[in-house]
Formats: structure tokens, C-alpha cells, sequence
């Protein structure tokens, strides 16, 4: 009961409003976050990286060279091109890719594209190329960087097995695995909040009601339950549907590490002394929840909830990539690699494993910045 | 002339954060004599913890001593400064537990949950002592029993958090005691027991200091546990001995200006009931932005412009006391005469 | 088991009071979990009867687990008592049974009894500013936010803080000034009674002065009632008009805090009030103590008959089998032990 | 202690009953009983055996109500260990999956040794030594660990070792000794093999075990007992050892709650691209082929697997902790 003052209450923070600095005394909880978030420069950094993925995602038909599923059936395999800024040999200014010609091995016999210098592709930006439609509202055809005749090989990052442009691909497939990456979040987070809110606030027998159920989802092992969830949708509903249901059934397993976060800090927060002194002090029990509570840990459930997001994303890649996730002709990273499952494909066209890098770049961009939120959501310390 | 045991001059504890470096202990002054105790009062922030870490290079990092020496007297004579030995040295260690022991407020959290205590406190003894385990565990058993502890050989295999908060403090007292230390440092043993347990575990430590032939330096900011047990008093205010002298001379005549209005600010049982309590004015200033000058000067009542602002004098002779105040530097002591002769009518 | 005497229902004496407290329980009863044993029930508050003179302090004191929180926030209705009557009389009203108020009734006497905190740093939600902290009761309650600001800023002068501070967030305060702020909240209301849980325990020396003399001063100038609840027998000696001591759940013995502190009537009291640390150097060795053997009983599993009788120099048969009767005394206290009347015991120690 | 176990069984038998319930769920989601499927499947191949489909849907109570269905399921596994027929295979699904579920078990296990005496290890270092080089190098490989899909790290591998080495890594064995008898220089060709899926399975786990050991760690590091340990005058490393790591070790046990069902998981993603003879493969193409019993059997066997670890590490972190075992 006797907690005298020697060390607990001596917050090394706390500066007298006797001082000038006037912007710390005034800055509201959030600010105060935002400048601890700021001094993290590796977490600044990935949610830099993040907002460009999501750039990424929202203009992709744009970026997109071409359309992701045009297949072409003479540059099957295309090894990346690079760019030449300039007419060889000149400093006119020329962007450009070097087309194909075709070499048979005469052992094997196998098809072989060699580079050759003597056929120039013209590129440039915003050029009209493949018809598209934008978000599904209105036909369009610029795209920011690619080929200025539109049957030209123009793959910056190679072909597949049909053809098809792996860039054009990687581009469209972010729109798919960032935002299911959002998606399953919020669904979980809303299971998260409801579940894990109720268990916290009221306790009791609702509360050890759900904790079985978290405890009984969490010791299943995942992949295997997925597998078997996901191998039960029949093969003939619209990509839309599978990809809804994917969604919904990643966040089904995934709101239970949210739930549990919710619960303790809601548990916590409820019997903090200032929660009580605004019961007393005759605040509705509405707005005790949504003033007092939920303010005191969303800056926590915004950091858990961004380290969640990567999870689903390796989560949708390893379904797709068994082939029980998306289904062609939807793309995400996931689909993508599935055309990497081979080892001999793979040898024959490593750049076929490019849409990893993209997994691993953003599941890194995802746990930098978590972690740098996590740090500034408390403030104090 | 007392046998000095301990001798800390002039003592520098800083600690480097990002807004700047924070002088835990400035310049310190303190000696401890053997069997006696000193108690070091002060609020928070006045790094009267730090300087007990400091003696043993406990301090937590970034904390490091900037400054300083602390000398330790054996017993044969010679002198060590703990100040310059490094923390995990030889040496060092064996002058941790073995000369100098030390407890601490939070008893439960100072012992490990998941090691017997009969465990935690016998390991000292083998660590200091060649002596056999069954030995040190007879005579962990005998200490228990000693420091009161009922039941001392079935309490050997159980666990802190089986023991209460006044038995745990009791098994931490046995700790300290196991290897026969010159010097036990307490830095708030009372301060999160009850009263009861609180009269009972300094009851104890007095029995013990008397027993062994110890020095206890007891960190504390309750000048109730100071009227209890000191011989020697040393108050300190933002990382510095302002006052120092024998308890008596202490609670009858405060010289300094902070020990005087904290010694007011206390409701004492022997006082009317519901007269108005002298208060010190303002806040403790926090460690970012203390005052330069005397540290005390934001709140002193008897604070003159000129000399306070100036850096702080050492501790000066105030007759029965030492203390860190210009009233008592014969260049400035005239400049308060008028008003203590008001005071005197 | 013995019923315990309302110790004010004696009308005339009814008169000067604002609570009175009955045999009021406050009982914890773990949930049962499957495979587990089930828990003893926690008798945190069991059977108090208290009165609260009008206008002036009553400290409630015991060591840590003697359920002197739990009983004040019972009367706040934080914890829900499980029996007994929490009777209260609002100024120039009549009076009425906290206990069995519902919600909504409760509401309206919620500005009248009001509560300050021991920790400020837990006591203040760091997103509110100073104004919607200490305006908190008045917004809930639909007061318009331009008389919210005069009403703040007149109480923030009253307890010593700056009106310019209002819009600053808690961090930028320091622990004393912190209390204020949360005394601010208690009183913007202009309250009634105040139950103020360790009030003062979580400040430093110098500040607790500052802050035991602002509690005395408000009282004076707003006519509060204060229900002191504290461990520190020196601050409420300071402080109180009355004390009551508590026991294991069980209020020991209740009366004006001169009387109980020179002439306590209760082994328990007594043996608190020797362990108080003597007040200057020169008392030493002039003071009996009292030694209290054993440790605190477990709430949950008190020991038969007086809870106390297993620390009790005094104990006989009688008092490990009965519960003891809350007696009056001379004096207008009240003490709940078997031989209160052949024992003469010590005081505080100066 | 014996109440916790006995508690802990319990609850462990509720569990499993109502995995059995979501597994049999798992196998009635596919619209149509399967017996229709394979009807179909066979009506195309040409060779209906009409009795063998009668006899199956009275042997399964396809005809029942649904609970009927359940019971008759999970009561052969109980009682007879008779997990059904897989129709792609033409077996009973008792005759195909031992094999599968001892290797799984036997990677899952290894990797979760392999992850535990890598990470713990590292985790004190880069505790004890916060912030240093050596802590900075792991945290950046731990993340690297973290944000590899162990799929995509089995690429890698067998690219490099295609590309580079020019030898398959896929598989568990040499060709010589595919199917040779045990001996042991086959045992000794699977350890040679066993190393490629152990570092695929546990890469992930590795890192996640290492920050967790890390955190808890300096958690401890940070606590009042450290520094009455040190206030003893013991050497640092002794002091490190019986105190912090060791506390450090109880957070760090159970964690096998939840590391033995992702390990599982991840050696069912690894085994199919590395072609390993465990669940992995064939799960996947059970799963695909609507091949139910089969499916179900290994879902609850997984589950099972699952469960037991959680046990375990519960019963050991009790024997660890006084604190639960002498509750």
C-alpha cells in the first residue's frame, strides 16, 4: 500500500511548466508519438517503402507495361532487358531495349534467346499501349513506361512460360497481396476488437468463452487447417469469391493474437484509476469506452495490427503458391511463384522468383514499421 | 576520533540521455565511521539510491561514476578506492557481499522466483568462503533463525513468494549478514512494509548492528526511521550533501535551510493536531533543469541573490553540523544577520 | 455470529453526520474455474458500521489488506457493496440508502461525494488536457464549455495551479502538481464528502506538506467532509477528527482520534500506535514498543472468533471462538474486543 | 503439480475433441458426399462397382444424420484405429500415413532442437551484448529470417545447389539408398539430407526465438535480483548464467506451444517443394483430389502432434516454475 516516492515517481520526463519549452508541455498524445516515431529513421524509412506499395497497388494499370495476362507465344522465357538511354554508338537521345533473336542449341536442341543489339525497341513514358480499364470504371490505354509499339518485346524483369511480362505481373499481383494483406487485417481487427473487447470489459464467463476459443484456434497448426479449408472451395466460383473467402479465412485464425492484445490492455485499462474516476465523475459508459479506452491503447493496436499484416501477406503467398489459394487468372506474388515451383524452371528463368523479393521487401517494410509504431505508442518511455 | 570505514569525496554520477546529460550525484561528500549508522535522507531525484549503487558500481547503464573517490579503510589499514576498481575485477567482488553487503526495498523482486531462499542466501557464503556446502547451509539456517524466521530449517527449501513481504526483508537481512560484512547498505528496507513489520525489521537491524560490530548505511526519506536509528545524519537535495552531522544536533538544530523546512514540513505526534504544517514552497525541479548555483536556491526561504546564484560552497562548518550554505561562509555569513536576529526575537 | 451494533443509531447523536455507515459488507467471491478448487470468498469489508461526522475528517487506518480502500470505495459504490446500508444526507436533504440506489439515482449524488487518488500518474488519462481532466464531471454532466473554462480556472487558482495551464496535457506536470490537478477534479464540483485514498502516500516529503495544508484549507473554505484513508498514523493524527482503525475486514475501534491515540481501547490500536517511528532522536529508548508477532491474517482465510486473536498478547478461550461485539465506549467511540474494559493499554509514544 | 497435470489433461481431451470436430467439418465441406464423387470418378473411368459404393455409404452412415456420421468416424479411430479408405489410393488410410506422420514428426522435432540450440545461444549474446556489431548483424539476419517464406528460402537453396553445386537437394535420402533397408550408412545419408529442410523449416522460427529470447532476457537483465546477485560479488558470467538465463529459459520453454504447430505447418509448405516424404505432398494432393478421409485423418493427427507439444511444454514450464508448480 505504501508506495512512497523514491524511484516510481520520478519520471525523468516530467519537466516543470516552469520552462519555456512550451510545444512539449501543449503536444497531445499523438504528437508526442509522432515524434518518437520520427526519430526511428528505419521505420520512416519502410513506411516509406510501404506507401509506395500501396502506390504501387492503387495505379498499377498504369504502371503496368503492358496487360499482365497478354500472352505472347515467341518470347516465351525472355530473359530481363536492360534499358539504353541513348542510339548505340550516339548521344541521341533514344530509350530503348534490345529485341531477340532465336539460337538452337545443336545438342539439345533447346531454344535459346540471344540479345541482339541490331534490334532496337523504342520505349518512352506515358505511352498508349494496351487497352485497359481503370479500376473497372473507364477504358484507358498510357502507361507510364513501355514499349512504344505495343507488339514489341518490351520485359524488364522477363517472360514466363506463355509469355506473359513478369514486371507487368509483379505490379498487378501487388494490388492482390498488399490489399488482402489489408483486407484480412481489418477483418481480423474488427473480430479482434468486438471478441477481445467484450472478453476484457466484461470478464467473467464470456470471457473464458472466448479465451478457450483463441486457445483452441491458436494450438492448431495453421497451414494444414488452411489447406483444408481453402481445398474446399470448389473450383468453379469466380476469382472474386476465392479471393474473399482466402481473405476471410486468413483473418479467421489471425484475430486471435489481436483479440489477445485487445483483452489485456482493455482488462488493464479498465480498472486504471482514471477510467474509474470518469464513472464517477458520471460519464456514460459509451463514451468511457470510446474516450477513455479505446484512445488509450489504439496507438498499441495500430502497431500490432501493422505487424499482422505481413503474416497474412506470407500467408496468401504459401496458399497460392500450393496452388489452393487465388486462382489464375488473378495475380498475386503467391500465383506468381507458383510458376517457380519447378526446379528446372527455375534454372532455366530465376527471374521467375522476382515476385519473392517483392514478398520480402514488403514483409520487411511491415516489420520495421510495426516495430518503430510500437516503440513511439508508448510515449513515455 | 572514530574509525573512519568509508570516505566518499567529492562523488560524480552522470547519466547521458538524449536531452542532455543528468548529474544524478554532483560532487558528494560523505563519511561513514564503523559501527555506526549513517542515514542518508532525501527525496526523490536527490540520487541518495545512486550513491549507495555507486559504492559497489551497481549502477544500472548508461549511469556511470564521472567523478570522485570512494574510499574504503580496511581493517588492516589499507585503503581502497572502490571508485577506480572495475566493476567485475577480482577485487571488486570481493569486497561486494564480503565487506560491504547490501538490501534493498523491494524484497520480493530482489530475489530470484524461482530459487530457494536457503539457495540464495548459502550461495553467498560459498562464494565468499571455502567452506563446505552442509556448512553453509547450517549456517544459513542459524542466521534464519538469528534474524527471526520461524521454523528456519523447513523455510531453507521454499520460495520467496511463499514468504511475506516482512519475511522476505528478514531472509535479505540473513543474506547480508551471511559472510560477516563491515559495512550493510539499506537503501529503503522499510519502505514497502507495513508499520508493524517496519518497527520490527529496524528493531532488527539495530540487534544486528550491535551483534556483528557493523556499519549501516541506511538510505531512506523518513525521518521517522532516522530518529530511530541514526548516529549520523547526511541530507541530501539534488545530488548533493547539503547537510551532515550527528542525529541529535540534526533534529535539535538544523543549519541547512532545506533540512530545517523539511524537518518542519513532517506532522509530528508530539505537535498540536491540525496546526498548519510548514511547506516548502514549489517543486523538487526536475533533473533537466535544476538551478545553477544552489540547487536549493528556487525554494529556499532564506535565499540572498548574491551569494546563492554563485556556485555552491563545499560543506561548511555550522557549528554543530556541516552544511552546504553560504549563511555559514564567514565572507557572506553577515549578509543573513539582520534577519536571524529576527528570527532570535 | 454475533451481530454487530450500528454504532450511531441513536437519533440524537444522527443529527451532526453526513454518512452512516451499517454493517456493511463487501464480499469477493473468486469465480469458480472448472478443475479448480474453489476459492474462499475475500471478506474485504465485513460488517462496518461508521459514522462520518458532517464537516470534518475521519481517517480510516490499517495496514496494507485491512480493506480500508475497499470500504471507501464501497461508499462510492466503485466496489459493490454485497450487504449493508451506506445511509447518506446531502446537505439541507434527507437522508438515503447509497446502497440500494440504482444507476440513475445514484448519478445525482455522485457530484456530492466525490474521491481523490492515491497515484496521480495512474489517476489522469495522459490524452485529456488539464481542462477536460478537471472539467470532466461538469462536461458529463452538460454544463457549457465556456462556463466549464471559468469554473476550471477559478478551482486550478484555488488549489495553486496556473489558469494558463489548462490546456497543457498531464506530462507536463510533476507528481505534486499532479495531485492538485486530481484534487481539482474532486472539487469542481463543490462536493460534499471527499473520500481521499492515500492521498498524499506517492509524494515526496515536501510536497506532501504543501498538499496536506491545501487539503485543510479547502476544507475550510468549501465545508468538505473528508474520509481519510491512509497507513500513515502521523498524517492522521495531523489531519483527523476521528479515526477509525481496521482489522482484517472488521472495524476494531473507532473515536476521536485524541482519545483513540492517547487512550486506545483495542490491543490491535495500540500495538500500531507503538510501532510509529518516534518523531525525534531524543525519544529513544523512552518508548515501549509493542512488538506485533505473526503477520497480517489472510482475508480470505481469517482465523475464528477476533481475527486479531493470534497476535494478541491478551488472547483468551473466549476470543478464539467469538467474534467480539462492537461496544460504545466513554468518549463516543466504539471498540470491538472481549476485554477492552480490564485492559489498560498504552498510547502513542510522546 | 499432479492437480496441474491432471488439469492440464483435461483440457487437453476437450481440445482434442473438438479438433476431431472441426477436422470432420474440414472433410463435409466439399459440396456432395464424396461417395457421389468418386461415383462420378468412376462412372468416367468405367468400372462401378455399385455393392463397393453400397457398402461404403452403409459403412459411413452417409444415409444418417450428421452427428451419426461423426460418431461412426471418430469411434473407428478410437476403437479400431481405423481412419477410413482413401479412394485415390484404393487403401485403408491406416496403411498410408504412418510413415508420412513419423517423418514429419522427426523434422518437426529436429528443426525445433536445431531452432532452440541456434537461438538460445545468439538470444543471450545479443542480450548481454545490446547493442554491439554482433547484436546489430543478428537482429538484421533475424528479420531477413523473418521475412523469407521458408518456400521461397527452398527455391533459393536448390537453385544455388542446382546452379552452383549442380546436385538435386530435394528428398531425403541419396538415390542409392531410396529404398534400401535401414542401415547405417542410410541413416547417415539422411542426416547428410536433413539439414537442407531443417534450415528451410526452422529459418523463421529461428529468428522469431532469438528476438523472443532477447526481449526476455533483457526483461530479466533489467529486474532487482540481477543486481543482488551482483551485490553478492558473483563473477558476471556465473551470475548470468544462474540467474537471468535461467528465468529468461521460462518464457523461452513455452514457446514450444506455439512453435510446434508452425513448424508443422511450415514442413508441410517445405516438404512439397523440397519433395519430401512427409504429410506435406500428400495433404496437398489428398486435399486436391477431395480425398477426405485421407485429408481428415492427417488434419487430426496434425492437430494431435500439435496439442501433445503444447502439453508438453506446459508440464515442463511447470517443472521450470516453482510459482505453477506449487500453486
Amino acid at each position: 500500500m505504501s508506495t512512497l516516492a523514491s524511484s516510481a515517481t520520478a519520471a525523468p520526463i516530467a519537466v516543470s511548466p516552469t520552462s519555456s519549452d512550451d510545444s512539449f508541455e501543449v503536444a497531445s498524445q499523438w504528437q508526442l508519438m509522432w515524434w518518437k516515431f520520427t526519430r526511428h529513421k528505419i521505420a520512416v524509412a519502410a513506411g516509406v517503402v510501404i506507401l509506395l506499395l500501396y502506390f504501387i497497388a492503387i495505379f498499377s494499370e498504369i504502371l503496368a507495361p503492358t496487360d499482365p495476362n497478354k500472352n505472347a507465344a515467341a518470347f516465351k522465357y525472355i530473359p530481363p532487358q536492360g534499358i539504353h538511354l541513348f542510339e548505340d554508338g550516339t548521344w541521341n537521345f533514344s530509350p530503348h531495349v534490345h529485341g531477340f533473336s532465336f539460337k538452337t542449341d545443336p545438342r539439345s536442341f533447346r531454344r535459346t534467346y540471344v540479345e541482339d543489339p541490331a534490334k532496337i525497341v523504342p520505349i518512352g513514358l506515358f505511352v498508349a499501349g494496351e487497352k485497359y480499364k481503370m479500376w473497372g470504371l473507364f477504358t484507358w490505354d498510357v502507361h507510364l513506361l513501355a514499349a512504344v509499339n505495343k507488339r514489341d518485346p518490351f520485359f524488364l524483369l522477363g517472360s514466363d512460360r506463355l509469355g506473359r511480362d513478369n514486371l507487368s505481373r509483379i505490379i498487378h499481383g501487388t494490388r492482390v497481396s498488399m490489399s488482402i494483406g489489408l483486407v484480412g487485417v481489418s477483418i481480423s481487427l474488427v473480430l479482434g476488437l468486438i471478441l477481445g473487447g467484450i472478453s476484457g470489459y466484461y470478464g467473467g464467463r464470456i470471457d473464458s468463452a472466448i479465451q478457450r476459443l483463441v486457445e483452441f484456434l491458436r494450438s492448431m497448426p495453421t497451414i494444414p487447417l488452411w489447406m483444408g479449408l481453402a481445398a474446399a472451395i470448389p473450383l468453379e466460383w469466380p476469382p472474386l469469391y476465392v479471393y474473399l473467402i482466402i481473405t476471410a479465412l486468413l483473418s479467421l485464425i489471425g484475430w486471435t493474437s489481436l483479440a489477445r492484445e485487445v483483452r489485456g490492455k482493455v482488462m488493464a485499462l479498465k480498472g486504471e484509476d482514471f477510467v474509474i474516476a470518469a464513472r464517477l465523475d458520471g460519464v456514460k459508459e459509451r463514451k468511457i469506452i470510446t474516450r477513455q479506452i479505446l484512445p488509450a491503447f489504439a496507438s498499441h493496436i495500430i502497431a500490432v495490427t501493422t505487424l499482422a499484416i505481413p503474416e497474412m501477406i506470407l500467408a496468401e503467398t504459401a496458399l497460392s503458391f500450393l496452388g489452393i489459394g487465388l486462382q489464375p487468372p488473378v495475380v498475386s506474388w503467391g500465383v506468381l511463384l507458383r510458376e517457380a515451383q519447378n526446379i528446372n524452371t527455375v534454372a532455366t528463368a530465376p527471374w521467375l522468383l522476382w515476385p519473392g523479393l517483392f514478398v520480402v521487401i514488403a514483409v520487411l517494410a511491415f516489420n520495421f514499421l510495426g516495430d518503430g509504431l510500437r516503440d513511439a505508442a508508448d510515449p513515455y518511455s | 576520533m572514530p574509525d573512519v570505514l568509508l570516505e566518499v569525496r567529492n562523488l560524480s554520477v552522470h547519466f547521458p540521455t538524449r536531452s542532455g546529460v543528468v548529474k544524478a550525484v554532483d560532487g558528494l561528500d560523505l563519511t561513514l565511521y564503523r559501527n555506526k549508522t549513517m542515514c542518508v535522507v532525501g527525496e526523490s531525484g536527490s540520487g541518495k539510491s545512486m550513491t549507495a549503487s555507486a559504492i559497489l558500481q551497481l549502477l544500472k547503464k548508461p549511469g556511470r561514476i564521472a567523478g570522485g573517490e570512494i574510499l574504503f579503510h580496511h581493517k588492516n589499514g589499507r585503503v581502497v578506492d572502490l571508485a577506480k576498481l572495475k566493476a567485475n575485477s577480482e577485487e571488486m567482488r570481493q569486497i561486494r557481499g564480503g565487506h560491504i553487503a547490501m538490501i534493498f526495498q523491494e524484497p520480493m523482486t530482489s530475489m530470484s522466483p524461482v530459487h530457494t531462499i536457503g539457495d540464495q542466501v548459502s550461495e553467498m557464503i560459498l562464494l565468499h568462503e571455502k567452506v563446505s556446502k552442509a556448512e553453509a547451509k547450517a549456517r544459513t539456517i542459524r542466521l534464519f533463525g538469528r534474524v527471526g524466521i520461524p521454523d528456519p530449517e523447513a523455510r531453507y527449501d521454499i520460495y520467496p513468494f511463499m514468504l511475506s513481504g516482512g519475511m522476505r526483508q528478514r531472509v535479505m537481512i540473513a543474506m547480508a549478514l551471511s559472510c560477516n560484512p563491515e559495512l550493510l547498505i539499506a537503501d529503503e528496507p522499510t519502505t514497502a512494509l507495513d508499520v508493524t513489520m517496519q518497527a520490527n525489521v529496524l528493531g532488527l537491524m539495530q540487534e544486528v548492528q550491535k551483534e556483528f560490530g557493523i556499519s549501516i548505511m541506511l538510505i531512506t526519506h523518513d525521518f521517522g526511521v532516522v530518529a530511530e536509528v541514526a548516529d549520523d545524519v547526511s541530507v541530501m537535495y539534488l545530488g548533493r550533501t547539503v547537510e551532515q552531522g550527528e542525529v541529535h544536533d540534526i533534529f535539535r538544530a538544523p543549519k541547512h535551510p532545506y533540512t530545517r523546512a523539511l524537518l518542519n514540513s513532517i506532522p509530528k505526534l508530539d505537535a498540536i493536531p491540525g496546526h498548519r504544517l510548514t511547506q516548502i514552497e514549489g517543486m523538487v525541479p526536475s533533473p533537466f533543469n535544476r538551478p545553477s548555483g544552489c540547487p536549493f536556491q528556487s525554494r529556499c526561504p532564506d535565499r540572498i541573490a548574491d551569494p546563492c546564484a554563485r556556485e555552491c560552497p563545499e560543506l561548511l562548518d555550522a557549528g554543530t553540523s556541516r552544511a552546504r550554505c553560504y549563511q555559514y561562509d564567514p565572507a557572506y555569513a553577515a549578509l543573513w544577520q539582520p534577519a536571524l536576529a529576527e528570527v532570535a526575537k | 455470529m454475533t451481530a454487530q451494533m450500528p454504532i450511531a443509531a441513536d437519533p440524537a447523536t444522527r443529527d451532526n453526520l453526513c454518512l452512516d455507515i451499517r454493517d456493511l459488507k463487501v464480499h469477493f467471491t473468486p469465480r469458480k474455474r472448472f478443475g479448480h478448487k474453489q476459492q474462499n470468498t475475500v471478506k474485504a469489508v465485513d460488517g462496518v458500521s461508521l459514522a462520518v461526522p458532517d464537516g470534518e475528517t475521519l481517517a480510516v487506518v490499517g495496514e496494507s489488506g485491512c480493506g480500508k480502500s475497499t470500504l471507501g470505495r464501497a461508499i462510492l459504490r466503485v466496489n459493490e457493496p454485497t450487504a449493508g446500508e451506506i445511509n447518506y444526507r446531502p446537505r439541507g436533504g434527507d437522508w438515503v440508502d447509497l446502497a440500494t440506489l440504482g444507476n440513475d439515482a445514484l448519478a445525482q449524488y455522485r457530484l456530492d461525494l466525490r474521491m481523490i487518488f492515491q497515484d496521480p500518474f495512474t489517476s489522469l488519462n495522459p490524452r485529456q488536457t488539464v481542462l477536460d481532466a478537471i472539467g470532466q464531471p461538469l462536461f458529463a454532466h452538460g454544463v457549457n464549455r465556456r462556463e466549464v473554462r471559468d469554473r476550471v480556472a477559478d478551482i486550478m487558482g484555488k488549489v495553486g495551479l496556473r489558469p494558463e495551464y489548462m490546456s497543457r496535457y498531464p506530462h507536463a506536470f510533476s507528481g505534486g502538481e499532479r495531485q492538485r490537478i486530481v484534487i481539482a477534479r474532486a472539487l469542481v464540483v463543490r462536493p460534499h464528502v471527499v473520500v481521499a485514498d492515500e492521498a498524499v502516500a506517492a509524494l515526496d516529503v515536501s510536497v506532501r506538506a504543501q498538499t496536506l495544508n491545501l487539503l485543510q484549507d479547502l476544507q475550510d473554505e468549501l465545508k468538505l467532509t473528508y474520509l481519510f484513508i491512509s497507513h500513515d498514523l502521523s498524517v492522521v493524527r495531523h489531519i483527523s477528527s476521528h479515526v477509525a482503525v481496521m482489522y482484517v475486514g472488521r472495524l476494531i475501534e473507532y473515536g476521536p482520534t485524541e482519545t483513540v491515540f492517547r487512550q486506545p481501547l483495542h490491543p490491535y490500536t495500540s500495538a500500531l500506535l507503538s510501532a510509529i517511528p518516534i518523531s525525534s532522536p531524543d525519544l529513544r529508548g523512552k518508548v515501549l514498543r509493542q512488538p506485533l508477532s505473526g503477520e497480517v491474517a489472510d482475508p480470505a482465510n481469517p482465523p475464528p472468533g477476533c481475527h486479531f486473536h493470534p497476535r494478541c498478547p491478551f488472547a483468551t478461550e473466549v476470543c478464539r471462538t467469538q467474534t467480539p461485539a462492537t461496544t460504545p465506549v466513554p468518549g463516543g467511540g466504539t471498540v470491538a474486543c472481549h476485554h477492552w474494559a480490564e485492559l489498560s493499554l498504552k498510547g502513542m509514544p510522546s | 503439480m499432479l492437480m496441474f497435470v491432471l488439469r492440464r489433461l483435461l483440457s487437453f481431451a476437450v481440445m482434442m475433441v473438438l479438433i476431431s470436430i472441426a477436422a470432420f467439418a474440414i472433410i463435409q465441406l466439399p459440396p456432395g458426399d464424396f461417395i457421389t464423387t468418386l461415383a462420378a470418378g468412376l462412372e468416367r473411368s468405367g468400372d462401378v462397382d455399385t455393392a463397393q459404393l453400397e457398402f461404403l455409404r452403409q459403412r459411413f452412415g452417409l444415409d444418417q444424420p450428421i452427428w451419426v456420421q461423426y460418431w461412426r468416424w471418430i469411434s473407428a479411430i478410437v476403437f479400431h484405429g481405423d481412419f477410413g479408405y482413401s479412394f485415390m489410393w484404393k487403401k485403408p488410410v491406416a496403411d498410408l500415413i504412418w510413415d508420412q506422420l513419423g517423418f514429419t514428426l522427426i523434422i518437426s522435432i529436429a528443426t525445433l532442437l536445431f531452432s532452440w540450440v541456434i537461438s538460445f545461444p545468439i538470444g543471450v549474446y545479443s542480450a548481454v551484448r545490446q547493442y554491439s556489431w554482433g547484436d546489430f548483424l543478428f537482429t538484421f539476419i533475424g528479420f531477413i529470417g523473418l521475412a523469407v517464406p521458408n518456400f521461397l528460402l527452398a527455391l533459393i537453396l536448390m537453385y544455388v545447389g542446382f546452379q552452383y553445386f549442380g546436385q538435386s537437394v530435394g528428398g531425403l535420402y541419396s538415390p542409392e539408398f531410396q529404398d534400401a533397408a535401414w542401415s547405417w550408412g542410410k541413416f547417415m545419408d539422411l542426416l547428410a539430407h536433413l539439414w537442407i529442410p531443417i534450415i528451410v523449416i526452422g529459418a523463421s522460427k529461428t529468428a522469431e526465438l532469438i528476438r523472443i529470447m532477447r526481449a526476455n532476457l533483457l526483461d530479466e537483465l533489467n529486474k532487482p535480483y540481477v543486481t543482488t546477485a551482483r551485490a553478492k560479488g558473483m563473477t558476471e558470467v556465473r551470475m548470468l548464467v544462474k540467474y537471468p538465463i535461467r528465468l529468461a529459459l521460462n518464457p523461452f520453454v513455452s514457446t514450444v506451444g506455439w512453435v510446434l504447430p508452425s513448424l508443422i505447418s511450415g514442413a508441410v509448405i517445405a516438404s512439397v517443394v523440397l519433395n519430401l516424404p512427409t504429410v506435406g505432398p500428400i495433404l496437398l494432393n489428398s486435399l486436391q483430389s477431395q480425398d477426405m478421409y485421407l485429408a481428415g485423418a492427417f488434419i487430426l493427427l496434425l492437430s494431435l502432434l500439435t496439442l501433445i507439444g503444447t502439453l508438453v511444454s506446459d508440464i515442463l514450464l511447470a517443472w521450470l516454475d516453482p510459482r505453477i508448480r506449487l500453486e
